[in-house]
């Protein structure tokens, strides 16, 4: 059960790069070919909905590995990830409410809508810098990754792990949902941020703005695959998994646990911020139930069906679940809880080490047959 | 960080024990009112082989505690190398100013390799940055190898940890204890759960490393042919305080020694 | 003036039995009710009460209530627990033809407060304290000479005295500044926020020194009273919260705290007790006589219990138990378990709230002091649950079973060496955890809502407490509970809810900081191992 | 297949709104399966594809896309929170969707692809408290204005503070309280608004307290008994649906502002409960304000696409202007050029039974604002999507 | 009596039991011998029931409880003392000792005083919790534990592991004494004691069985043992 989950935490180089390559290709090729070059009566002809739809997997995806870094490799099960998510998200969103300057409703360049109809009379002081692309895309990483840095710093030194620590992010989440719900907080209340126009003066209502960012998000999750392979295939990596075995232990050989930690959640942080930002301008609005404590879970969630402590495992989850419930809430509206509670159940059940663990497994006993 | 930034830091007033590489002094401990150690002083100097014996709750275990930083003294003073104050300090940062420790109940990676417990183990820079960037060097990798060999695991370096049997274990954990190559040395009961031709090549190693001066070591064990064969000097422990110390035929004539721990 | 002679008169009336020509008029009064709009209904209802007779109290308040009833030939009758009564007779009546008068609240308060007036004259001490009440809520002059002459009469002194007071309050818009004096020197005693308002509205016209300086000595006095009050109505309100946060979490006590289950579904489990209790009332309503209905609620406790624990122990022995020891996976399987029993019970239920009544015995309060009313249905709770959290902690620390249970969950191979059937204590310690929670379901369900959500309105909170008090200690959660539950609600008068909810967490967050393994958490090498 | 017309609806059949939209999802069934039984639209069977966007913002705009590109509905039915129709608002209006929305909301908004058949502020909350400092609705003096945090409670208290100012009403007499979603402990604020009420002036409590939040604010009335005589509650956010969860014996007489009331007597009234009730196969179901609105969008919709004689958004949408469907409680609704309706307003005081008794409604219908005029940026703005406004939010026509 | 027959024992792909046959008769002590690893523990585990075997046969007082699980054997008069001495950390040391009265009657739930005469410090710590005590009062608290159960058969897994001198002597006799029943509060015994301490093991043992690689090499009584012949199965 151990070594399986092994070959796949130090996967042999040529599987790695084949498996890397091979998606590369589906994704960053394939599917704007079948997309772009197959005529709309094709069979094989993707349509752009369905590239919308998977350009929102990928930031899952994206999403999904980051959580797996810390929890998978790390061990902290933060349930409180949505939350940097959704503030690289709101970080976007303020950038394009910003750049709709006077075409909102009221035509009021100076304020969003929701500002203007609620008397605000100037932009709060959090707002500037926001109509510039580059800040809000150094804010994109920056706020996560400080929010991250401070808490995870505060909850690591004090020695905060296991469930104590998931329940701390989990009300740190909460508490940021209930933040921005507050309509005195300047950023849209309930409804959030919405009515985006466009993103670098590129309109977000045209399919190839659409097409733009879905490869944009198909690269930034090459780029994390790499990230992530690099810094746990280190030693650094290994002393990641030595914290999630046996903590003190770590700290007696002379490792700074509240350092590596603080590492892997900060980073990964900044990889949700990042996801969350590549998320908001395809799907259009970010509003604070991003922040609610059942995205957080459902986070976790796509990592354990994947596969925790795998590469390959948080994309494979997300993308299952996400596409699962894609297709369930259209096919079956009525009882896809069902569907989607059972397949939770099973996997658990049944595959211990998640999706991943099925391929290991079928391998593992194709190797045994042959051996035998 | 570095041993030299370490060694600088500011400690307690006035307090400094030149010459001694150990230095506890009126160390107590107490839980829920319980004294566990009851104003315990001790002196190990450098290149010392010291070994402790006392009964089942003298407190041995929980001198090693204090001395790495896992539990703080209610009062006393503990220092390293004459002048650090370890009270104050964390673990990891005890542990990198040299000083390591062998645990009773063995503690491994389990869901690492064996290779990779020592490697973590391996003497080199802790902070974050530099063990994202390690690579093993060439020398480095054979280090590995030899340790592997002392502690009878080089068929089993790809076996994770968690699926060794508790005596290999036993032996793992030493062998960590060599990779990191420190200079105060803690073992508690190194040779517990080992075949007598294992418990004398566990003092063998031991005294091979009391060889190099560059090493302090405190043994703890109960086995009285081990401390025979490391043939050091004894500190008994009893009830949280030093009841006696001195060779071990010494301590072994001692009335009160046999009565709360030898027996007849 | 004319007025209160009038009233006088009818008052002296009162006890005197009605002449037929006195009943001729009540009888016209009585059928003006049914007229067709509300202001002639008004002027109806008061010229009934006009005519002063005890008899029109009861039907001025089946009006009020909705209760009163009009026969197709104009007969009025008052509804009573399904039957009608003719005012005027006192017999039952039997007809499927009567049409309830409507009523809007203007007319309802017309109606409301002249009962209330009459009833001052009512042989029931009960009766005319509510009467004094309620016209101290509608004050008006004629009210005030009324109130003396009950007075005159009353004998009770707790009645006595709160028409002293009563007419105090009256008398503080008197013309003249002697009764006004008088009357703030009355109410130097009085905790009445009203009271208090009525006060300071005097003291913004009252230009007779003395009566100003006394005015304000009372004033400050009461609102000392008030404030202590309002401190008191903080902290039981705080009370409160924190009892049903404690009763949402002592379930997950048992099946996260002892058994270290990251149970998910906790909250259906509560919500699978509250459709329980609901199916049990309408079992009452269908199949017994309607006087029992008040114990529906008796009856749902065990039945709560019986089904979750089922649904507990099936749930273990169907999917939980094969995965101790992978605690992060029991989070994954139970959120598949939630969203299954949400999805039964919308596909049984339907997707909406579902009704369930409060017994009579948890409807309404105690108004104590101070505006402060100490609510019936908050009373059994905070009781409730404290009488389930001991009864656990009992069991737990004292029965064979706990021990089983303790020991089965630290070392589940060990203490099945030791002789100890685990599979059955398993099944038996996550039933008994479901049970709890589907006891706190029927608790849940007389002050929320009851719908296939349900349960995700709680599980937050509850993972917050027994987190916050330390997992694995009862104690901790109850004082997790109950301190997080003041906190708030000593937060939230100055914060609002929403800012308050947000500084609980973040103080849980800062807390947890000082004190990394909860309120109540468990020291020394034990933890470790 | 090819001779149906498909429709979309797009309500949360699970997720914390469940609770309310899946009322709708069954309404728009039941209409879809009245119309074929008469034999379809333009001679075709009409289909309904019904997804669940599980009460998830981001999951409603991708339902949207997926009801529109790849079932390529002619019109949806759909959404109930504020928030989900922003999130489908780009999608409908990026691919030229009709989305009818049936949900009383705060306003401030029309769109080229939305018709919103529900309430604007002035077709509730202004009449409600008309009424309420009416003699009839006990002259109140003083107001409390509580709601559920979020942009249609928010709009609407902004919109009544600045009408209750108009009248008169000194701000010391109206006092606000927001609460998040769910909120479920109503202690602090009953009890505050208790003593808000204890001043001796006649005070009333408007509430936008929506969804789950009501059950235990209404427990609270009652047991801290606030009677409606005293303080009486006036709701924009409960209906029949809603009280159908609660124990309303202790709750006579606090008050509701709708469009629609069951208890409106009326041969449509009837018909339609009937056909609801056989229907849903539950002869107690209730019926409310949001389900006419479903129903007459749906009306609308149907009328719209004989008038144009196809299903094509541009077309229909122009049929729609002027499109009259009577009202199940009598009159005519009448679907405006602002993609809003006109409609009568109902004053209703909660029996005992779960349902409303109206105690005051309006001579005639009143037409919708989608802008409101009390807000100042908002006043200055027209919604006109026909010659020569052609806009939603313009400040003078596009055409000249 | 119990009879090991011919068992298997696999860790996945790793063989750590191959074809492993023990007896050990009532009234006498058995020892187990053999270096780190080589399956002794494991050989305990699957007596015990902790450890599912592959094939083979577990006989107990004539009885197959090959099929019985953990609880079940306890039930038969099984008491275990396991290598590692799993104490409930969380409970008391009263309470690890109650934990033994699961397979007794209600009448026999008493812990035997002879425990603490064995082990007095036990009797001092009994509120405290088990993962408190030192590593050496936690084996004590171990074989106590089992001794609770009033065993038939008793199973120590190197319980001398972490004692101080005295008690081990103390052990020594007192597992002597059990062996041939000359304790009041306990029956008659089999014991199977795993052992790396030789001379200890030589002393007490009436038979023994020495383990290399998953297989029992030798065995037999102590009396015909040859020293040499085992010891160079101890060492490496
Ligand atoms: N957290 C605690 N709470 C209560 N007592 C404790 C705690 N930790 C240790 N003790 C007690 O402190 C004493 C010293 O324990 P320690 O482990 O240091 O003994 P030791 O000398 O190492 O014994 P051994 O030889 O058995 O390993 C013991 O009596 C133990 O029960
Ligand atoms: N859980 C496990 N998974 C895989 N292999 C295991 C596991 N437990 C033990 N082994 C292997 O089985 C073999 C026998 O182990 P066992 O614990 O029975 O040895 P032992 O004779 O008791 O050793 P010691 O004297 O060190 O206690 C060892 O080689 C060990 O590596
Ligand atoms: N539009 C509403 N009621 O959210
Ligand atoms: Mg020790
Ligand atoms: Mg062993």
């Amino acid at each position: 059960m151990h070594s399986l989950s092994h070959l796949f935490l130090n996967p042999g180089d040529r599987r790695f790069w084949a498996g890397f390559t091979a998606l590369g290709v589906l994704f960053l090729l394939l599917v704007p070919a079948l997309n772009l070059l197959l005529p709309a009566d094709s069979a094989l002809h993707v349509p752009n909905y369905m590239v919308t739809l998977i350009g929102k997997y990928l930031c899952y995806a994206i999403l999904a590995m980051a959580m797996n870094l810390v929890w998978g490799y790390c061990g902290v099960l933060s349930l409180g990830h949505g939350a940097f998510f959704a503030l690289g998200g709101y970080a976007i969103g303020m950038y394009m409410m910003r750049s709709i300057g006077a075409r909102g409703v009221y035509g009021n360049a100076d304020l969003p809508d929701f500002m203007v109809f609620l008397n605000w009379k100037e932009l709060p002081w959090y707002w500037l810098g926001f109509d510039h692309f580059w800040f809000a895309a150094l804010m994109v990483m920056a706020i996560p990754g400080a929010l991250a840095f401070v808490f995870g710093w505060l909850a690591f030194r004090s020695r905060i792990n296991g469930v104590y620590l998931s329940i701390v992010t989990q009300a740190m989440t909460y508490a940021l949902m209930l933040a921005f719900f507050r309509n005195e907080m300047g950023f849209g209340g309930n409804n959030g941020l919405t009515d985006f126009k466009d993103i670098l003066g590129f309109d977000l209502s045209q399919d190839a703005t659409k097409m733009g960012l879905y490869l944009l998000t198909t690269l930034v999750l090459g780029a994390t695959f790499l990230l992530v392979r690099f810094v746990t295939a280190s030693k650094l990596g290994r002393v990641m998994m030595a914290v999630r075995d046996a903590e003190s232990r770590v700290r007696f050989l002379g490792y700074s646990v509240t350092g590596v930690k603080l590492f892997a959640f900060t980073l990964s942080a900044v990889l949700a911020g990042i996801a969350g930002a590549l998320y908001v301008p395809q799907v259009g609005i970010i509003n604070p139930s991003e922040f609610s404590p059942a995205n957080s879970i459902e986070i976790a969630i796509w990592v354990a069906v994947g596969g925790r402590g795998t590469l390959l495992g948080p994309v494979l989850g997300a993308f299952a679940v996400n596409g699962a419930k894609t297709w369930l809430t259209g096919a079956a509206p009525e009882l896809w809880l069902f569907a989607l509670g059972a397949l939770f159940i099973l996997v658990t059940l049944a595959l211990p080490k998640g999706l991943v663990g099925l391929w290991a497994g079928l391998r593992a006993r194709v190797t045994e047959k042959s051996n035998d | 960080m570095t041993d030299d930034t370490l060694m600088d830091q500011p400690h307690g007033p006035g307090i400094a024990a030149p010459g001694t590489i150990l230095y506890v002094d009126s160390v107590t401990v107490s839980f829920d009112g319980f004294r566990a150690l009851n104003e315990l002083s001790l002196v190990i100097e450098p290149g010392e082989l010291r070994t402790i014996i006392g009964p089942n709750g003298a407190g041995k275990t929980t001198m090693m505690d204090v001395i790495t930083g896992k539990t703080r003294p209610d009062q006393g003073d503990v220092l390293f190398d004459g002048h650090v104050d370890l009270t104050k300090m964390t673990e990891d940062q005890i542990a990198n100013l040299g000083i390591g420790r062998k645990f009773q109940k063995p503690t491994v990676f389990e869901h690492l390799t064996v290779f990779e417990n020592l490697e973590l183990a391996l003497k080199c820079k802790r902070d974050t940055l530099s063990t994202l960037l390690f690579r093993l060097s060439g020398e480095q990798q054979h280090r590995i190898d030899q340790v592997l060999g002392t502690v009878g695991l080089k068929d089993k370096p790809r076996m994770l940890a968690g699926a060794l049997s508790h005596g290999q274990k036993q032996w793992l954990e030493i062998g960590m204890l060599l990779m990191q190559d420190q200079r105060l040395l803690l073992l508690d009961e190194p040779v517990a759960g080992m075949t007598d031709a294992e418990t004398e090549a566990t003092a063998e190693l031991i005294l091979d490393l009391h060889k190099d001066p560059h090493h302090s070591l405190v043994v703890v064990e109960h086995d009285m042919e081990f401390v025979r064969a490391l043939g050091a000097r004894v500190t008994v422990l009893h009830e949280g305080s030093v009841l006696a110390e001195g060779s071990l035929d010494a301590v072994q004539a001692n009335a009160k020694v046999v009565e709360v721990y030898l027996g007849r | 003036m004319r007025a209160f002679h009038l009233i006088l008169a009818l008052a002296a009336l009162l006890l005197a039995t009605p002449s037929a020509r006195a009943d001729d008029d009540f009888s016209t009064a009585l059928r003006a009710l049914n007229a067709d709009s509300y202001a002639d209904k008004i002027a109806a209802a008061e010229a009934l009460a006009a005519l002063g007779e005890g008899r029109a109290a009861p039907i001025l308040d089946a009006l009020a209530d909705g209760r009163l009833y009009v026969t197709p030939d104009g007969a009025i009758l008052i509804e009573q627990a399904g039957t009608y009564l003719e005012p005027l007779s006192q017999k039952i009546v039997t007809t499927d033809k009567a049409e309830a008068i409507t009523v809007n609240n203007r007319l309802r308060g017309v109606a409301r407060g002249a009962a209330g007036r009459l009833a001052l004259f009512s042989p029931n001490a009960q009766a005319r304290g509510a009467a004094v009440e309620a016209i101290m809520n509608s004050p008006s002059d004629e009210a005030a000479d009324m109130v003396r002459a009950a007075l005159a009469k009353e004998s009770d002194a707790t009645i006595k005295a709160l028409m002293v007071t009563a007419l105090a309050s009256l008398d503080l818009s008197s013309d003249n500044a002697g009764h006004r004096l008088a009357a703030v020197t009355q109410l130097a005693d009085s905790s009445d926020p009203s009271v208090r308002s009525q006060i300071q509205r005097l003291l913004e016209t009252e230009t007779d020194l003395q009566v100003r300086k006394v005015a304000e000595k009372t004033l400050g006095s009461i609102e000392f009273r008030v404030t202590l009050m309002g401190f008191v109505a903080n902290l039981f309100q705080g009370l409160s919260l924190g009892s049903v946060l404690l009763l949402a979490a002592i379930g997950l006590a048992v099946t996260f705290g002892v058994m270290g289950v990251i149970n998910m579904a906790h909250g259906e489990m509560i919500m699978l007790g509250a459709y329980t209790t609901f199916a049990v009332q309408q079992g009452f309503r269908a199949f017994l006589p309607a006087d029992l209905i008040d114990l529906y609620l008796v009856a749902a406790l065990p039945a709560a219990f019986l089904v979750t624990a089922l649904v507990g122990m099936g749930l273990e022995r169907g999917i939980i138990r094969f995965l101790y020891g992978r605690p992060l996976e029991t989070m994954l399987a139970t959120w598949g378990i939630s969203l299954v029993l949400q999805q039964v019970v919308r596909q049984i239920f339907g997707a909406s709230n579902m009704e369930v009544a409060n017994p009579s015995w948890m409807t309404g309060g105690w108004d104590l002091a101070g505006g402060f009313t100490l609510t019936y249905n908050r009373v059994v709770i905070i009781l409730f649950c404290l009488a389930v959290l001991g009864g656990l902690a009992a069991l737990l620390r004292w029965s064979s079973f706990g021990l089983h249970m303790r020991a089965v969950t630290q070392n589940r191979p060990m203490a099945s060496a030791m002789g100890i059937p685990t599979g059955r204590v398993d099944a038996m310690t996550f039933g008994l955890g479901s049970g709890i929670a589907g006891i706190a379901g029927v608790a849940l369900s007389q002050i929320g809502n009851v719908s296939p959500n349900l349960g995700q309105g709680y599980i937050v909170d509850s993972f917050m407490v027994v987190v916050f008090g330390g997992v694995g200690s009862l104690w901790g959660t109850l004082v997790g509970a109950v301190s997080l539950g003041v906190v708030n609600k000593f937060l939230e008068p100055y914060a609002g809810a929403m800012l308050g909810k947000i500084l609980v967490l973040v103080f849980i967050i800062l807390f947890i900081q000082k004190r990394p393994r909860g309120l109540f958490a468990l020291k020394g090498r034990s933890v470790e191992s | 297949a090819e001779d149906t017309i498909k429709i979309g609806v797009l309500h949360s059949l699970s997720g914390t709104m469940a609770i309310s939209e899946t009322t709708l999802k069954d309404t728009v069934l039941m209409m879809v399966d009245d119309i074929n039984k008469k034999g379809g639209l333009l001679g075709k069977k009409v289909e309904a594809v019904v997804v669940d966007p599980a009460s998830n913002w981001p999951l409603f705009a991708e339902k949207a896309r997926e009801l529109l590109e790849k079932e390529k509905v002619a019109a949806v039915f759909g959404c109930w929170t504020s928030v989900s129709r922003k999130s489908v608002l780009p999608v409908f209006e990026q691919l030229n969707g009709m989305l009818f929305y049936p949900v009383q909301y705060e306003g401030e908004e029309s769109s080229r692809n939305v018709f919103y058949t529900g309430a604007a502020p002035n077709q509730q909350a202004i009449p409600a408290v008309d009424y309420l400092m009416s003699k009839d609705g006990g002259e109140v003096k003083r107001w409390v204005l509580a709601g559920t945090d979020y942009v249609y409670p928010r709009t609407t208290n902004k919109i009544l503070e600045a009408y209750l100012k108009s009248k008169g009403v000194k701000p010391e007499d109206i006092m606000i309280n927001y609460t998040p979603f769910g909120h479920s402990d109503w202690q602090t604020i009953v009890a505050d608004i208790k003593k808000f009420g204890s001043a001796g002036k006649k005070t009333a409590v408007v509430s936008t307290i929506n969804g789950d939040a009501n059950v235990p604010f209404y427990k609270e009335l009652a047991n801290l008994g606030v009677k409606a005589d005293q303080i009486p509650v006036v709701a924009f956010s409960v209906g029949e649906e809603e009280l159908a969860g609660i124990d309303t014996k202790n709750l006579i007489g606090h008050l509701a502002a709708w469009n629609y009331f069951q208890s409106v007597k009326s041969p449509e009234n009837d018909a339609f409960i009937k056909q609801w009730q056989s229907f849903i196969k539950n002869p107690k179901r209730v019926t409310n304000d949001p389900m006419e609105a479903t129903y007459i969008g749906f009306k609308m919709w149907t009328q719209a696409v004989q008038q144009a004689g196809t299903t094509n958004v541009d077309a229909v949408r122009q049929a729609l202007y002027g499109q009259k469907v009577k009202n199940l409680t009598g009159g005519v609704a009448v679907m405006n050029t602002n993609h809003h309706l006109s409609k009568p307003v109902f004053i209703g005081e909660i029996q005992g039974n779960g349902q409303f008794q109206t105690v005051w409604k309006t001579k005639d219908v009143i037409k919708a604002d989608a802008w409101s005029p009390f807000i100042p940026e908002s006043a200055k703005l027209t919604a006109d999507w026909t010659y020569p406004w052609v806009c939603g939010n313009c400040t003078e026509p596009k055409f000249k | 009596m119990l009879m090991v027959e011919n068992i298997n024992l696999y860790y996945g792909a790793s063989h750590a039991l191959r074809g492993v046959s023990l007896k050990a008769e009532t009234g006498k002590v058995t020892c187990v011998l053999g270096r780190n690893g080589v399956g002794k523990t494991s050989l305990m585990r699957a007596i015990m029931g902790l450890q599912t075997i592959k094939n083979g046969v577990v006989q107990w007082e004539n009885k197959d409880i090959t099929t019985l699980s953990a609880y079940e054997r306890a039930r038969t008069g099984i008491g275990f003392v396991p290598q590692g001495r799993e104490i409930f950390a969380r409970l008391t040391v009263r309470e690890n000792l109650e934990t033994g009265f699961a397979p007794l009657k209600r009448a026999d739930r008493t812990i035997p005083a002879e425990i603490f005469d064995l082990f007095p410090v036990l009797a001092d710590m009994l509120h405290r919790r088990g993962g408190d005590l030192s590593g050496g009062q936690q084996q004590q608290l171990a074989i106590a534990r089992a001794l609770v159960t009033r065993p038939r058969l008793l199973i120590l897994d190197e319980p001398t592991e972490g004692i101080q001198p005295s008690i081990i002597k103390d052990i020594g006799r007192v597992i002597r004494l059990l062996a041939e029943n000359k304790i009041a509060a306990f029956g008659q015994m089999a014991i199977v004691l795993v052992e790396q301490y030789f001379d200890f093991a030589k002393e007490l043992a009436d038979c023994y069985a020495v383990m290399d690689r998953g297989e029992v090499i030798l065995a037999g009584d102590i009396a015909n043992m040859v020293e040499t012949d085992v010891r160079k199965h101890l060492t490496v």
